[in-house]
């Protein structure tokens, strides 16, 4: 069985499930009350140094409450899943907490555009990179769920991105043919917002759920920021609604609109002005500064970020926007 | 050429390629467009899906994002990123439709970086995202781009999603599945292909008024020439109504 | 990366993905009213000496009607996934319409005892066998609904029936340990008994879905029966429903109570009692013949042999059953 | 013995090692009977799955099938076998509960065939169903099952599941999981470990009334003794008024 062909990509996290498995032994499988403020969440659970993942798809679902809370702690020295990371790079580019990065997709916000502070950390040589792409990447993390070391894939081969991966082209011992390797990949922390979770931390939904089924049990420990806490009944009485058990879990966070200024599936769409905004103002540094300071260091909670943005009339406007009755 | 503007033109003339009941991952932008267009025109069975998990929505508007909510709009499924791109593994999806700053005679399109030292780029580019991807899996990669020189380059910075990769059999010895590779080339001046033995860029019909000589003048590599290249169809009145009243009343893609 | 070990069991089926792709390559993605007659529907897709594979979980969420229909057109030479095998194996052994059987799980029907006919038939050498476990056997289901020839897994590994397996011991090139390779199952059909499905073939399960989220992707033709036909508004209202799209599937065919004996959960508990028939009357081949012929053989249709054992006032005491209320 | 049989016995002492808050994968009759005793019992908080992919249900009654609706009655999840089983590979899930024809002294159990030849057993059994791949990857197995001299046996005909395979390192050399293995065997006559360096069959403690003797003369291979064998607490009233009462009142598993 032939190795062709190995990247030259570092890898930042141990891909070997043995090590994981210890971990995940000494999670409690107890149901216990998970709730807690948003400050002692990411206080607990982001340490500087770990290595972290974002749940959503960059402007959709995404955690912003969770991430404007790692700034203004100051978390430094973060490994990043930049995988399908768009709005939430652009927060955490902004407040420079990472040094190291796995890359599928990053910097730009899609069809908006590039983030000009963003693309300019990554091109400071702050950053150290491997390069991935949204499969290899939803791919490292099944590997994790399904507790393997690695996942095969023909995605990356002949590419130049697998040179600065860490995937490895072996030879199939069925087909003899060429496939690359993707190793799992277990965050130390993964921060998912999702639309209901209960007290002990059973999450729902809604909408596409991009990688995170896999994401939240490939990660050590996981936080979850939600639009309503529910009863758990609910889900009793529906079995088939969890999409992440309780004992992945460790945290829940209830932030309703927790996710603006990005679009909650079957709650509130995206406000493309705010995140137009973002854009428009990373280009001159000192505005950036104020905008920051403005929008994230000085607000003593997520509410007041909404409320410098429109409070619950631009919310409702986001909902109707969302529901097409615009 | 004052009945429809470029962007206009390109995505009636991509449309057209999609036969009936194709399955195709698209994204925002002018593909979503020419995916809704072939849908209401040439190709009412399509499937069309979304690379984070939309499959067969009744898209409503343009999507901004292509895991935002118009593309799971009335959907058949809102599933995954897993389930999307097993899909294109499984070679169960026809066409994926793909950009990228730079592409090369082969076809391989570059979204990572400019310059020559992955480790200091000049300018950083988003990634592969999952483009290089869907170019590896789906059986056909079109890409819609304006014709520029700096774009059309000799040979890609760096290879984000494979085309051809060196010409030849390079795509399929590099163990990409057979059979698959970039497929049509729609831009403001020509449809190219790469219908050859050395799967090169080739010219196979020119925009309406549009030359041989100005196609390469705009181009970085020397072109291939179709032996039968002639004229792109100009699209037909009523395709043009479809696309302005039906696909983007509001012009947000058209009206660039 | 070596390979440290091959178990000497037969492949029935290519796990090459090359070979899948160009048939999903010709399937239709077009929605096309797929309902036809069960007649029509294993006689179109199953034919003589190809590989099938059957959806659920032994006696529960099993498609007794359409194996009942497969044993009326006398197939034979058939392949089959005994995977979690119970009733349904019990059925096709009664038939004698396979010769080759991955197993996983066979000829018992759990808690409830053996199947002595199923038994004698495995012990006759009429059957060549290749020997996997539970997960092995998901893990292939996987394997091919990804698109990869392989997966790789710790079950298996030092026992004796991975000697008779297929899978292949290699060395991980990440971890440097040891795993055991299941390579990936694309069945010729699968047959899938679900809760709800539109004409079109999308489908709805609830309860616990095994394998089926996979099964019904790997196989290259899939049969689903369902209790109930329902319009397409009803999963576009909610597109969390679908389990199973529609261009995985062939053919639809509406069998309210399709799966009984077997426990169809949320709508019907297992018949125990019959169930238990059936192990009693296979000790004795006279009666046997003649049970079968009563309750198969001679049946016009399904609803004839519901109609046997117990008809409408049967179906509802099983669904009191199912509720508890008995 | 008069106050309880010894299935009743088996299911109270295995409930028994269940420590609060452990996770547990249980199959129908008397692992399901433990795990239900257990949370009623020494661990409130345990969590219960069913290798078909029932997650933390309210068990309304014993379930005939593993994948049966009881499974799923008020529970947390219906999710799939390949989601148990994933749960095992990542150490998620401490015990699993496990029986076969045969166990040898290392521990393995084999639930495949009795004979010598693979191709043409004397008796074909059932096969691994889910239980290799539990004894591979939970941290650690219960087996509950009665004690008899054809069912303890020297060396398995065939390792379904394994335990310590040839003892020592031997599984670890195997590349399963380190620290996993055969924990407790638990019988009418004695409870039994593998807590040495050769991994073989030891007895811990004695049911009462039961002698060494007894314990190795239904046993098909010699038996190490823990240094404190001592006696098996019995049953207390109330943990057999919980196990009749709410666990099993129809008797479908201690009525055996």
């Amino acid at each position: 069985m032939k190795v062709y062909f190995e990247g030259e990509g570092e890898l930042f996290t141990n891909p070997d499930p043995d090590i994981a498995r210890k971990h995940f032994r000494k999670k409690n499988k107890t149901l216990v009350d998970k709730r807690m403020k948003i400050e002692d969440a990411i206080g607990k659970f982001v340490k500087d140094g770990e290595y972290i993942a974002i749940g959503g798809f960059g402007g959709v679902r995404v955690p912003t409450a969770l991430m404007h809370e790692i700034l203004r702690q100051g978390k430094k020295e973060l490994g990043l899943s930049g995988h399908t990371a768009t709005h939430d790079f652009q927060i955490l580019a902004a407040g420079e907490c990472f040094n190291r990065c796995d890359i599928a997709y990053i910097i730009g916000l899609e069809a908006r555009g590039i983030s000009s502070n963003a693309r300019k950390y990554m091109e400071s040589g702050k950053v150290k990179t491997t390069e991935w792409t949204n499969a290899g990447m939803a791919w490292r993390f099944k590997a994790a769920a399904l507790g393997i070391p690695f996942l095969l894939g023909r995605q990356s081969l002949g590419s130049d991105g697998i040179k600065w991966s860490a995937s490895k082209v072996i030879e199939c011992p069925y087909t003899s043919k060429k496939y690359a390797t993707f190793p799992a990949l277990y965050p130390d922390v993964a921060l998912i917002h999702v639309h209901e979770a209960d007290k002990y931390g059973n999450a729902t939904i809604r909408g596409v759920s991009i990688a995170d089924h896999d994401l939240a049990r490939a990660a050590k420990h996981v936080v979850i920021s939600c639009e309503r806490i529910v009863d758990t009944e609910e889900f009793r009485n529906d079995p088939h609604k969890v999409m992440i058990p309780y004992f992945c879990v460790d945290a829940v966070c209830e932030i309703p609109h927790g996710c603006y200024p990005g679009n909650m599936p079957f709650e509130y769409f995206s406000d493309e002005d705010h995140l137009k905004e973002w854009l428009t103002v990373e280009r001159d540094p000192e505005k950036f500064k104020a905008f920051l300071d403005k929008n994230i260091f000085s607000c003593k909670n997520f509410n007041e970020y909404l409320e410098k943005n429109g409070g619950l009339d631009k919310m409702q406007e986001l909902r109707k926007k969302e529901f097409l009755e615009e | 050429m004052s009945e429809y503007n470029s962007m206009e033109m390109m995505i009636c003339v991509a449309a057209r390629f999609m036969e009936d009941g194709c399955s195709a991952v698209v994204g925002t932008g002018a593909p979503c467009a020419a995916g809704m267009l072939a849908q209401k025109t040439t190709s009412p069975n399509m499937l069309i899906l979304f690379e984070a998990g939309g499959v067969a929505p009744l898209l409503p508007t343009m999507p901004v994002s292509v895991g935002d909510s118009r593309t799971t709009w009335k959907a058949l499924m809102a599933s995954s990123m897993t389930e999307t791109m097993s899909l294109t593994a499984r070679g169960m999806v026809d066409y994926a439709f793909l950009g990228g700053a730079q592409i090369d005679k082969y076809g391989n399109l570059n979204s990572t970086m400019i310059g020559n030292d992955y480790r200091h780029p000049k300018v950083r580019l988003p990634g592969s995202g999952g483009a290089n991807d869907l170019a590896s899996n789906c059986w056909r990669v079109m890409v819609i781009t304006p014709h520029e020189k700096r774009r059309f380059v000799e040979k890609v910075d760096f290879i984000t999603s494979p085309g051809y990769l060196e010409g030849r059999s390079s795509r399929d010895d590099s163990g990409l599945p057979a059979d698959t590779g970039t497929y049509k080339i729609v831009t403001n001046l020509a449809v190219m292909g790469f219908d050859n033995p050395e799967r090169q860029m080739e010219i196979e019909t020119l925009s309406p008024g549009v030359t041989v000589e100005e196609v390469q003048e705009n181009t970085g590599f020397e072109l291939l020439i179709k032996s039968d290249v002639h004229e792109t169809e100009p699209p037909s009145k009523e395709t043009l109504r479809i696309l302005r009243e039906e696909v983007d009343p509001h012009k947000y893609i058209i009206g660039r």
